[in-house]
């Protein structure tokens, strides 16, 4: 399977499977070797990385919700130049392409970014991330200055301003769109009794975005491939999401609780079938549950199953 | 790391509070030393009505291990686990407790929380004839300790974190660990190196840990939720903790 | 208790206990009747109405989710004249005053309605419900329109645009807003295998909203009360909403699951002390659970309990 | 209306696929008549662990009464109960079936749903001696007949919803129950009375009902999500159903 979920041109990305894990759920390399099998993802998106380093939030970093998690870390990393320099030989260790998330913080900032990332060829594709409550001419001039990047470029929409940024920024250079960061949030640390500010992550996000994705995809033209991310928890959200018109998904929080399902939900949309053997034990066939050999073979889509085809062919 | 399955084999009651589950796991579990924890996932043998509610995985520390594959938890009675049940286990999580060659004494201290994160040392280190104090702060003084080896000492501290004969306690130690709770830990572990200081002016390196238990979303350091400054450098509870050196670890 | 929860001045309206349901799940009256003791809340807030009468939507209207619900019902109702018509009576009975949903549809509308509802004394407030996507001209000249009643004007916002135009809004002419309307969204129906657009409703929809009303509360002049709704599911979840800063709270989707919850909340947030027997037996204190006649005293608020001073005295 | 407590006293395996389970209800509920039914929410001894997933209450038609006291429930064997389990109960829910008074023969079908909620009439019936046949349509033709009182006749339709038999088994009957499933439904119930009407011409008032079990958020006329078009009318599932006269509401 190849699918092209970028805006073909100069600079395309091609993937094997629709599937790969959000920003800042994976690490920067290979932190979750020996749980997924990296070989049946689409791609792999690095933690969100600045060219300055950045420090962990001060505080509580994780609040448990009813089936969900609000999470504030400050996206502590040690600088564009040292990730580079850390997981290089990684990341070309790695079967599968590397998209680095850059944090969008001004055009200066994405141009100095842009100049180092052109000359590192083990990363195949650049993620924008816009803030939250950004404005539509800032977002316009940051997404400009990274589309002069020589990789393509995807671009990661906040929530809330989706429905309003997303149409203008399809014709302004990105390559491809990501729907969406996951929302802000505030909840109380039941242990240190104080509200704590942070994303919010869980199931119940996903009726949301997938909305958003429905909408926008009638909305924006087809040379645009949307990408969905938010709330995907099993095979069959990630087909809804393909069904609404995303071309590929990114699974987030979901993989913490069960690491195989980011490797499942691949499996699923990548045309492998993990079939049960009549009579095998749990172990021998469920690939969330410990040393799992399911068995692979390459199948078509099934008949009503998700149409694998990117956006822009429909 | 990996992720592989476990199941309660036997339950018992150690008293009025507290159960304990004796789990049988992975052979790659084996191996699992003190400090060290899982993250742990209830699950359904039919996999597809899985919930999640609860999110998270829980942290769960050891406090025995018997026979190389039965691992022993610790949990509040009112929990409710039935024998038989399955267990998605991601671990083992973080680094074993690095103890002094010439260990003869070490001091426990657990501060509004269970000792449970420091008991899977007691076995070993009974065994090589350390001394062994237990000292009890905050909501740990509520901690029944009947089931515990009787050749531990066990103080309960007073209301300002100090006890009776606190000073010679603190010099006899070779290594203290203090273990905390998750929610305003720093300033916990804050509360208690000043208490230390004050009776002991300077405190060398490798001698007072301590030990976290935040609670971590993904445990296998790519999250990054877990990490902690330390003096000119960061480092991920998940992966080189849980322990602590504390004239190195930001307190603030 | 006396809480005045619209902003003071010619029409204001108090309740003496700051917990009422939202629009949309108590019914037009006293649907609850025999499941909830009506006296322990602080207002009833209808259904939606509109003048003329709504069909109900057609195809599936309630779609479970994980922790949480979808529902599209298309706001059925025989329109405002038979909602007064029929309930009139009922409504003088209650013990407790009662605020008419207005779908807020346009100008026109808003001031037929206005005028209609000058003549009904049984209704103590209006809530308008402003539509999803909404300009904010198109809300503004609805919300001076609908002001024009003899009558407190609750606005209720919609959810993406609720950063945009509360701050707007609270300057207006409304005595109130409420803080927000539940979300949109889509999921599958599993049984019939469609997409269904609907609203979302479920726990993780407050931290979404407490965040909305903590830095809302920080923008918007004190005059203006907020009356805070979204995923309320337990008295903590209401008491984090006053923390942030909201005089009141409406409690949605909980009570269906749970009818007691509602009354509970209550309870909790007006001051009355649900005290458990030590040998109770559960149907005997739990007031959601059977026959409870839980031990009512009037009591001050705890001394580390939510201040329920009216918002703009702070 | 009210919300009462209900435990399971029993449970008993009645076929591969179903379990029932004799439910101690409140007495409030000794009155529920074939036609009513209940909204069910599993709850905790500890309420304050309450879960939020499921988050819908479950609508669940007994199918049999015993002593007054105890409702049998018809749940699929794969459902997991225990003895001693509580309940929180909404109910009864909806109106009680409309029988003919002379009613010497009944027609049941099952139309991509089990029968459960056509099942609580067979015993009242039959001590009435009214003839039942029961007509298992699409995904029903699965459902096991074993444990039915052996006085029903048990018919197995066809893909086209036609039976052998069709257009006598319709003519006997004096009245026409129709269930259904949640999903299509309305259109589910059309297909069906278009069959009907291929067999029978003219279809009086109060001969055919469809039997509804969409999900019910609130069950007590509050939230309108189970209004129903009828001619020139609307009336909600749970206030005025779960059975409405096919001539009279709207299927498309
Ligand atoms: C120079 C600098 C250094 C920082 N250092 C750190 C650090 O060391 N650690 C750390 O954790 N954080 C740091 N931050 C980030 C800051 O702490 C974050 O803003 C923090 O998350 C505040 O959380 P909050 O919930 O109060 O507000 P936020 O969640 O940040 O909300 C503020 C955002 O809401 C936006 N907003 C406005 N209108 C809307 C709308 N219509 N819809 C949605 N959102 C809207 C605002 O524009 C703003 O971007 C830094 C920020 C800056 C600028
Ligand atoms: C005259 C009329 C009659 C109708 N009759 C019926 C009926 O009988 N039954 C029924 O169920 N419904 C009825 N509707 C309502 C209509 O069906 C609803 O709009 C329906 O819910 C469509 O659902 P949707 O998810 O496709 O779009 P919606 O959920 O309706 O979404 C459309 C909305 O999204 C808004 N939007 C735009 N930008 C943003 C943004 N930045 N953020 C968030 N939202 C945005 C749009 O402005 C618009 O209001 C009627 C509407 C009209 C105007
Ligand atoms: C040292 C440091 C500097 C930061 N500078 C900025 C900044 O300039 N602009 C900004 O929007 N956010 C800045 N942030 C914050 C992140 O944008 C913010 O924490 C993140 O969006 C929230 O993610 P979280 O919820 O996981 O913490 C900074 C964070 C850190 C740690
Ligand atoms: C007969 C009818 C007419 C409607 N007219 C309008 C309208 O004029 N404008 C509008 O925004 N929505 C209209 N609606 C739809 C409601 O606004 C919409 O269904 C509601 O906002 C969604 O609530 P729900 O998700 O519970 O269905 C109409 C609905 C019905 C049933
Ligand atoms: S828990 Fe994720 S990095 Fe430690
Ligand atoms: S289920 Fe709410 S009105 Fe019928």
């Amino acid at each position: 399977m190849a699918i092209e979920i970028t805006r073909p041109g100069k600079y395309s990305l091609i993937v094997s499977t629709p599937v790969m894990p959000a920003a800042g759920t994976l690490g920067f390399a290979d932190s979750y070797k020996g749980l997924i099998d990296y070989d049946k993802l689409g791609a792999l998106v690095t933690n969100p990385v600045t060219i300055e380093p950045w420090n962990p939030a001060s505080g509580t970093r994780a609040i448990p919700l009813d089936a969900g998690i609000l999470l504030h870390t400050g996206l502590p990393n040690p600088g564009l130049r040292k990730v580079i320099g850390r997981n290089r030989k990684l990341w070309a260790k790695l079967p599968i392409p590397v998209i680095l998330h850059l944090v969008g913080i001004s055009v200066a900032h994405a141009l100095q970014a842009g100049s180092m990332l052109d000359d590192v060829d083990e990363i195949a594709a650049v993620e924008l991330g816009l803030s939250d409550g950004i404005e539509l001419s800032d977002a316009l001039a940051l997404v400009e200055a990274a589309a002069k990047m020589e990789k393509p470029l995807l671009v990661r929409m906040p929530f809330y301003e989706c429905y309003e940024l997303a149409p203008p920024l399809a014709e302004a250079g990105a390559d491809a769109l990501v729907l969406t960061a996951p929302p802000r949030g505030t909840a109380r640390d039941d242990h240190a009794g104080r509200l704590v500010s942070g994303r919010i992550y869980g199931p119940l996000i996903k009726p949301l975005v997938l909305r958003m994705v429905g909408r926008l995809r009638r909305e924006i033209a087809d040379e645009i491939p949307i990408i969905a991310c938010g709330g995907i928890h099993s095979p069959q959200d990630a087909r809804d999401y393909i069904d609404a018109g995303a071309v590929a998904v990114q699974v987030d929080t979901a993989t913490w609780a069960q690491p195989k399902m980011l490797e499942r939900i691949a499996r699923d949309l990548g045309g492998w079938i993990a079939t049960r053997h009549k009579d095998a034990l749990l172990d021998e066939w469920n690939p969330d549950m410990g040393q799992t050999e399911a068995i692979e073979r390459r199948a078509a889509p099934p008949e009503a199953g998700p149409d694998l085809r990117p956006g822009r062919k429909r | 790391m990996k992720e592989s399955q476990a199941y309660i084999e036997r339950i018992t009651r150690v008293n009025r509070d507290f159960q304990r589950l004796d789990l049988a796991v992975d052979k790659s579990l084996s191996s699992l030393r003190a400090g060290q924890a899982l993250l742990v996932r209830r699950i359904d043998k039919d996999y597809e009505a899985e919930q999640w509610d609860p999110y998270l995985r829980e942290l769960w520390f050891p406090v025995d291990i018997h026979a190389s594959n039965i691992l022993v938890i610790e949990q509040p009675a009112r929990s409710h686990f039935t024998p038989g049940q399955l267990l998605s286990i991601i671990g083992p999580v973080g680094q074993p407790f690095r103890f002094r060659q010439k260990l003869r004494s070490i001091l426990l201290i657990a501060y509004h929380t269970t000792p449970a994160a420091l008991l899977m040392m007691l076995a070993p280190l009974l065994e090589r004839e350390v001394g062994i104090t237990l000292v009890l702060m905050g909501t740990a003084r509520d901690y029944e300790t009947g089931h515990l080896p009787g050749e531990i000492e066990i103080i309960q501290a007073d209301d300002d974190l100090s006890w009776s004969d606190m000073v010679m306690t603190l010099g006899w130690a070779d290594q203290v660990f203090v273990a905390v709770g998750p929610g305003d830990e720093l300033e916990h572990l804050g509360d208690i190196m000043r208490v230390i200081r004050r009776r002991r002016n300077n405190i060398p390196a490798n001698y007072v840990f301590g030990v976290l238990q935040r609670r971590l979303p993904c445990g296998v350091g790519a999250c990054h939720a877990c990490m902690l400054n330390l003096r000119g450098t960061q480092k991920l509870q998940c992966v080189d903790g849980p322990a602590f050196d504390l004239t190195t670890l930001r307190l603030n």
